[in-house]
């Protein structure tokens, strides 16, 4: 089948360092290996999210990809117009027939990268620098804490927020002043969930002789031998899978859910962090995430109500 | 010439957008000689001595200091020629220090501390050879308008200066004061310097220049030895027809007090007292006049009475009810039938950029007249003023042009005639002919005169001595802040120098109990 | 000599303003050239791209609705004097009135629950707006520096209550449950097709005739009544206003007040208007797209719409720039914001001394030496 | 314990001073310009636009200082531009300033895009030539050692970047410049009553421009401080309101230097504390919402502003054009 793929983007932008970010390396991916070329746009307000899909999908763009959960109220009208579209969201779930819903399960993720942190520290003190916030956020941190948790229960936590607008995920110099007052108190592991926020936090740990960890793609070689490891958000495989399916034809409607098992989430381990991660680090990483594909452990979702356990 | 000339200013000609205020002027003062020159408001004496001071650049002309012609196109290059200035509104930063403000400009190096050693010993020596003693470390915001002028002078005269000009700078003395500086002025003058002296006052002419021109229009009409002409010549020149200097009334019939102001005290921004325990009564059919040299209380009484101000202590009484603090607002008052002619009608009294027919519907915008409930009407306000325009002579009579496009005598009338016409039953005027010629400054002292002979109460303040003497039946004189005494101005009050003579004792602060 | 300048008042209000937009698109292309974009191509993008279609029309249209609810709001503080940085925190705090009043008053019928929401986010917005205008009037602060900061702390109030109180539960996104239904203004393209006219999907909704409606009102308001009239003194000459009566504290909160309920109009066309449902920074900077509109449209309704449809023209038209042309991207339409204000606003001084010798010229060459 | 306490408030003081250093940068820039009689708005535009151009400029040339001088460059010339608007054309202050910060905004986040294609953000300054370093001190980990006073040597004398010593430098310097020099008494005097400085035969265009292009320079340091020193790339809109706090701070200290550190170190330092108290759990109340910590600077600006520092009274010619001639 012949594909014209398309992409919008949510306000974050194409360049969040983050999962907007994922999307169009998985874009990229599809491009350089295939040769087809996407087109993609990145909405500035509200309005434009409808506005957007609606032409896409109006100039016989097929499939498209909706990022973000922003997207899902207009995409639901949308794709109601244009039966015959395929559209792919990322992060919400709209029920259509025409569409994938694609959302991960960030707490699995983040629980191994808690473990590893927790692990990696002396004491347990460990830290926690989100961007803005959502409960989207609170959820990776709420996995974080109980991966440390797990690994240590005597694990200190410390979690802060950049902000409560979108401007914390571009707040570099707050984000790295949130992580040397958490060095200040000790953190010895600091996990940035903040976009271009998370950068400053990286830096300002690889610069206070801490680690850091990455978020949603592979950041270790950032600060190399900085970055003790990143929690992987698979959506440029989502993405690159999206485009391949309608491709080949086996594109289908319908809801996904990507935790450890589907290879949806996961933590990096490469020549970056190989000295970072002891053996034994690596096994009880390992160890745990096969627990949680067994459902021996269970890693409670903040979204499911808003609440975190201690 | 027998004298060498200091300045000779030769076909001076400035315009500022349609107004001509210097046309072809010639001058040439002498060497060591005080020249007075006197004119009208707006005669253009200050645009002048504005183009000699490198302040504004002269469209045409030629300026020559001791024989040499110069250019002078900032103050810089008047100051390196030995000119100094003392200007009508004082160029003075209040927030800096006497010394700051004498050195500005005059630092002498890149850091102040040298200069401003150099500078003090100098004003000391100024101070004991001219008796203009300052104290150096004051604040200029907290001194006295006479001792801010005496810093004017320090500061061109530690420039230098061999030319002195000093714009109206009797304006705000008292008569004590005023003979300090004429002392001064003749020190000066036996030190060879020179001195260009502007002033309204023809009694100042006549007194201490030695040479006089006048300005009309913007033209020199008359240059003379003062000793060659009179008061009443110069006057003449100076309105180009013969002017009667007094006001055609009958004897006041004084009705019931109208309005009584009981141990009145308004505070300034420092806690300074401006107006201090202020009593006096206003009658129906009485012109009251409240003299006194400008800035001795005179506009803050005016305003606390108009309800502008708040009163720090004592009461208002209206028609014999004492005016509650809840009513102490403009509008309050005005609808106790108070009418109120500002001082400053660009300040206060009018809009600029609006249409004449909106600012003359200030402060009786709420009028049931002008519209029905909260509306407007714009008809029925251009209507008003074209009406009010008619019985004031207002030029151009359209009521629709922009405020700011009037002339200064017609903008007063526009004033005067929203005031009066409501049919008040107090007036208060604050200047009412300030700016304004000579055939407009007869309407309107009619018009006074003939509210008056309707009943009404007037007040009116002014610093013109001449003009509160040719209205009041009853004078008032404040100074500092003080009621310094209550005079019933004698038949041909004008004339009567033992009369005169009391109340610049009384604008001085001399008081009965001291004289 | 610096005369002062007077031009004919059709060169005042259209053609200084139309010379500064000229000047302020011509450097604008000059950035464009810069960056390696045919200006031409980008200002056939722009002008199609916003005017060319139904649809682009609708979406232009849109956003000029938003456009002249915060551009009244800034001209209307202009009359007073008062320079309301404030449009975005007014606009916000807007949407919250409009949410509370529609996701609690569910069991109304629709002609009563959105007139009632559209007042509540007047009166929450005219609330921000009234603070500011209190603490100037009455404690001195400063009024540029208080809404700026009004501005945050509506932003943060929102973001607190959205992840905490009024998200949707099981939601993930910091935003409401939807309206119901008839809380929804309705849609000029609803309208259409229930009139059996097709037509393209579009935000544009009846807000924008609340938003002529409302410039209309301001226009009456301000040079039509007693208090406009008290509003401009207090604006034109603040020491006259008292002499005259006019308490300008009072004028001060009452201007402020309005303007702010002015802009959270922004609420009511995007909130009611469009997402329906209350969501975090719905406001996207049109508050201080405001202040350029305000500028270029003199402060006046008239001059306002025409800016507000400019500033329409200009966003829709630079989304589809920035669809085209993957070098232009969105902050070009910031930057020739900026050139606007810059030259309508503060350099129009630019050109009148220019044009006046013009107009003192022409008369003369007309009727010749007298 | 003491030490503990000792070591806690040295580095909430670091943490302070750190965050205050861009504000202090662009509030004396502020107050060079207003003392002038210009009023600036502008500054957050201006820093935005040196921290954009020294970003750029570092990771080109692979220096700081070159940096620093193009940032500098870029923030006068748009100081430049609102000079010319409101002194030579006599333009509206604020609306100019405002103005410049739209532009700078648009401009910035423009040419980021166009040039590195990452949505405005420039490069990672990765080597250690193009980013300001802590500068070691003497002794830093020993003297660090001595109980209650080592950790104020080590935390907050020792280790900041050169910027941040000469932020604190600025001001005596400026105290000095303003108070006891000819060229700060002209300006004092340009930004209280122009036309007095005028018939002193000084010419006030040139004090004013003097002072519009000290407050471009300044800000230019603001700028690189934040995207070569703190962080260490541009990003769009990176200044987040700072030229505003600058402001605020301005008008609390009453347009004077010693006042403007103080009222800086004061926000600097609320900011972090918000930092640390973030996630605090507060008795009676329990942990306190992110948002009332992030709002604490904004609502006490306003409480500030309308209560505690009375009317605050600017230079009484700032925020008016200079005519000569009606
Ligand atoms: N800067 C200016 N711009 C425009 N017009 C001016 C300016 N200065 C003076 N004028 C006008 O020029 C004319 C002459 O003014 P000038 O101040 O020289 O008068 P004057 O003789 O000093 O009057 P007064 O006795 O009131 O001081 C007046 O009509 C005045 O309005
Ligand atoms: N800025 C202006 N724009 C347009 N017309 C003006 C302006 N200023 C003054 N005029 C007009 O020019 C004429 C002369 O003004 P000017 O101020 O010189 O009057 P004047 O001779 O001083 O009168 P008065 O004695 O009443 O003050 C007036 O008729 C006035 O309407
Ligand atoms: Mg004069
Ligand atoms: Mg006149």
């Amino acid at each position: 089948a012949s594909v014209k793929p398309a992409v919008v983007y949510d306000i974050g932008g194409k360049f969040d360092k983050s999962f907007n970010e994922g999307v169009f390396h998985g874009a990229e991916k599809f491009k350089s290996d295939t040769g087809i070329d996407f087109r993609d746009f990145e909405v500035t307000n509200d309005a434009q999210r409808e506005q957007a899909l609606r032409k896409f999908a109006r100039d016989g763009f097929n499939p498209i990809v909706a990022v973000g959960f922003g997207q899902a109220q207009p995409l639901e009208k949308v794709a109601a117009e244009f039966p015959n579209t395929h559209f792919t969201i990322i992060d919400s779930v709209v029920d259509k027939p025409n569409v994938q819903s694609i959302t991960f399960r960030e707490e699995q993720g983040s629980f191994l990268v808690g473990l590893l942190a927790s692990k990696a520290s002396k004491d347990g003190k460990v830290g926690f620098v989100g961007g803005m916030d959502i409960p989207l956020i609170r959820k990776f941190g709420c996995g974080y804490v109980q991966g440390a948790k797990y690994a240590n229960p005597k694990a200190d936590v410390y979690q802060n927020m950049t902000g409560t607008t979108g401007a914390a995920w571009r707040d570099p110099v707050k984000g790295g002043e949130l992580a040397r007052s958490q060095i200040d108190r000790g953190a010895e592991v600091i996990y940035a969930a903040a976009g271009a926020t998370g950068l400053g936090v990286l830096r300002a740990a690889a610069d206070g002789g801490k680690l850091g960890i990455g978020v949603d793609s592979n950041q270790d070689g950032l600060f190399p031998g900085k970055i003790l490891t990143s929690m992987l958000k698979h959506v440029d495989v989502a993405t690159y899978k999206t485009f391949m399916d309608a491709k080949d034809g086996t594109w289908k409607p319908g809801s996904q859910v990507l935790g450890l098992k589907e290879d949806g989430v996961g933590y990096s381990y490469d020549d970056y962090n190989k000295a970072l991660i002891t053996p034994e680090m690596k096994a009880a990483a390992d160890a745990a995430a096969k627990d949680i594909i067994d459902g021996k452990i269970q890693v409670h979702d903040y979204m499911s109500d808003s609440k975190c356990p201690e | 010439m027998p004298v060498a000339a200091a300045i000779e200013l030769e076909g001076i000609d400035k315009s500022f957008g349609a107004v001509h205020a210097n046309r072809n002027v010639t001058l040439s003062v002498a060497a060591g000689s005080i020249h007075g020159i006197v004119g009208e408001n707006g005669a253009g004496k200050s645009t002048l001595m504005s183009i000699l001071y490198g302040f504004y650049e002269a469209d045409a002309g030629e300026i020559r200091v001791g024989g040499t012609p110069v250019k002078i196109g900032s103050s810089r290059q008047a100051i390196a020629h030995g000119i100094g200035m003392v200007h009508q509104h004082f160029m003075l930063v209040d927030t800096l220090s006497v010394l700051d403000n004498v050195m500005l400009g005059a630092e002498g190096g890149a850091l102040v501390a040298r200069g401003a050693a150099a500078i003090r010993v100098k004003l000391a020596e100024l101070g004991r050879a001219y008796g203009l003693v300052v104290d150096p470390d004051a604040l200029v915001g907290d001194l006295g308008v006479g001792l801010q002028q005496r810093v004017e002078i320090l500061k061109a005269l530690v420039r230098g200066a061999t030319i002195l000009i000093l714009d109206e700078p009797t304006a705000v003395l008292t008569p004590p004061e005023a003979d300090q500086l004429f002392g001064m002025l003749d020190t000066l003058r036996r030190e060879g310097k020179t001195v260009i002296f502007i002033t309204h006052k023809l009694r100042e002419i006549m007194h201490i220049t030695d040479r006089v021109s006048v300005m009309r229009r913007g033209e020199i009409v008359l240059t003379t030895e003062t000793a060659a002409t009179s008061p009443a010549q110069l006057a003449d020149a100076m309105v180009g027809r013969r002017v009667l200097l007094t006001v055609a009334k009958g004897p006041a019939t004084p009705g019931p007090v109208r309005l009584e102001a009981r141990g009145l005290t308004v505070l300034g921004s420092n806690g300074v007292a401006l107006v201090d325990d202020v009593s006096f009564t206003l009658r129906a059919g009485e012109i009251t006049g409240l003299a006194g040299v400008a800035g001795n209380g005179q506009s803050e009484l005016l305003e606390a009475l108009a309800g502008i101000r708040p009163i720090a202590a004592g009461e208002i009484l209206i028609d014999g009810k004492v005016v509650p603090a809840t009513s102490h607002n403009p509008k309050a008052i005005r609808t106790l039938g108070l009418a109120h002619v500002p001082e400053d009608r660009h300040r206060m009294g009018l809009i600029m950029p609006f249409e004449a027919a909106e600012s003359a519907i200030l402060g009786i915008h709420t009028d049931p007249a002008f519209g029905r409930g909260p509306w407007l009407s714009r008809k029925s306000i251009i209507a008003d003023l074209a009406r009010k325009m008619a019985g004031y002579d207002i030029r151009p009579p359209n009521p629709r042009l922009k405020t700011a496009n009037f002339s200064g005598g017609n903008q007063q009338k526009i004033v005067l005639a929203r005031e009066m016409e409501r049919d008040p039953g107090i007036v208060l005027a604050g200047q009412p002919t300030r700016g304004v010629d000579i055939g407009a400054i007869e309407f309107i002292h009619s018009r006074l005169v003939a509210l008056r002979d309707a009943g009404k109460a007037v007040l009116v303040v002014s610093v013109e001595l001449d003009e509160i003497m040719a209205l009041a039946d009853q004078i008032l004189v404040m100074c500092g802040g003080r009621l310094t005494g209550a005079r019933t101005p004698p038949p041909d009050a004008a004339n009567d120098e033992r009369f005169v003579g009391d109340l610049g004792l009384l604008m001085a602060g001399v008081t009965e109990q001291a004289a | 000599m610096s005369a002062p300048i007077t031009l004919p008042r059709w060169a005042d209000l259209v053609l200084v303003p139309v010379l500064s937009v000229l000047t302020a698109f011509v450097v604008g292309g000059l950035v464009v050239a810069a960056i390696g974009v045919s200006p031409w191509d980008a200002t056939r993008t722009l002008i199609t791209g916003s005017l060319g279609s139904g649809e682009a029309l609708g979406f232009t249209l849109y956003y000029t609705t938003d456009f002249i609810f915060t551009g009244l709001a800034v001209a209307l503080a202009f009359q007073a004097g008062l320079f309301n940085i404030g449009g975005e925190g007014q606009a916000t705090l807007g949407g919250l009135g409009a949410a509370l009043v529609c996701l609690h008053g569910g069991f109304l019928p629709g002609w009563l629950l959105i007139p009632l929401g559209i007042v509540a986010a007047a009166v929450f917005g005219g609330i921000w707006g009234l603070v500011p205008g209190y603490l100037q009037a009455k404690r001195g602060s400063h009024i540029v520096i208080t809404t700026i900061m009004f501005n945050w702390l509506a932003s943060t109030l929102m973001g607190y209550l959205l992840v905490n109180g009024m998200r949707a539960p099981q939601s993930m996104e910091p935003e409401t449950v939807p309206f119901p239904p008839q809380a929804a203004i309705p849609t000029v393209h609803g309208i259409l097709e229930a009139l059996g006219i097709p037509s393209a999907t579009t935000p544009l909704n009846l807000s924008f005739l609340l938003a002529l409606a409302c410039a209309f009102a301001m226009w009456l308001f301000i040079w039509r009544t007693r208090t406009g009239y008290e509003i401009r003194t207090t604006g034109a000459n603040p020491t006259a206003a008292v002499y005259g009566g006019i308490a300008p504290a009072w004028i001060i909160m009452l201007t402020m007040g309005l303007s702010g309920a002015l802009a959270s109009g922004v609420a009511v066309n995007e909130i009611m208007g469009v997402q329906n449902r209350l969501l975090l920074e719905f406001t996207a900077g049109y508050g201080f797209v405001g202040i350029a509109v305000a500028l270029m449209g003199r402060a006046h309704p008239v001059g306002i719409v025409f800016a507000s449809l400019l500033f329409g023209i200009l966003y829709q038209g630079g989304a589809e720039l920035a669809f085209d042309q993957p070098k232009i991207s969105r902050d070009m339409i910031v930057a020739i914001q900026g050139f606007v204000v810059l030259f309508a606003g503060a350099l129009d001084g630019l050109y009148r001394p220019h044009l006046a010798r013009i107009f003192t010229a022409l008369p003369r060459t007309r009727s010749g030496p007298i | 314990m003491l030490t503990g306490l000792a070591s806690d408030t040295a580095l909430i003081l670091a943490s302070s001073l750190r965050l205050a250093v861009p504000l202090i940068f662009a509030c004396i820039a502020g107050l060079w310009s207003e003392r002038s009689g210009v009023v600036d708005i502008g500054l957050e535009g201006k820093m935005l636009v040196a921290a954009f151009a020294s970003a750029v400029v570092a990771y080109q040339v692979d220096s700081a200082w070159a940096g620093l001088a193009a940032g500098i460059l870029a923030s006068v010339a748009l100081g430049l531009v609102h000079g010319f608007a409101v002194i030579d054309q006599r333009g509206n202050q604020i609306v100019s300033g405002a103005a410049i910060n739209l532009v700078a905004a648009g401009l910035t986040a423009l040419l980021g895009n166009a040039w590195y294609g990452e949505g405005g953000r420039t490069p990672q300054l990765d080597s250690v030539a193009s980013r300001f370093h802590e500068i070691p001190w003497p002794g830093e980990a020993s003297l660090g050692a001595i109980p209650v006073l080592g950790p104020f040597y080590s935390n907050l004398l020792a280790g900041h970047v050169v910027l941040t010593y000469l932020a604190i430098l600025l001001v005596p310097l400026t105290s000095f410049v303003l108070y006891r020099t000819r060229f700060g008494l002209r300006l004092r005097a340009t930004g209280e009553n122009p036309a007095a400085v005028d018939t002193a035969g000084i010419s006030v265009r040139g004090l004013r421009y003097a002072g519009v292009v000290i407050c471009g320079v300044l800000c230019g340091f603001a700028g690189t401080y934040l995207s070569v020193a703190q962080a260490a790339s541009f990003l769009p809109s990176m200044t987040a309101g700072k030229g505003f706090i600058a402001l605020a701070a301005l008008v609390f200290s009453k347009w004077r230097p010693w006042p403007a550190l103080f009222t800086c170190l004061l926000f600097g330092f609320l900011d972090a504390i918000s930092i640390r108290l973030q996630g605090a759990v507060i008795p009676g109340v329990g942990e306190v919402p992110v948002q009332a910590i992030q709002a604490l600077p904004y609502l006490l600006t306003v409480i500030l502003l309308a209560g505690f520092v009375g009317r605050a009274i600017p230079p009484k010619a700032s925020g008016i054009p200079y005519v000569k001639e009606r």
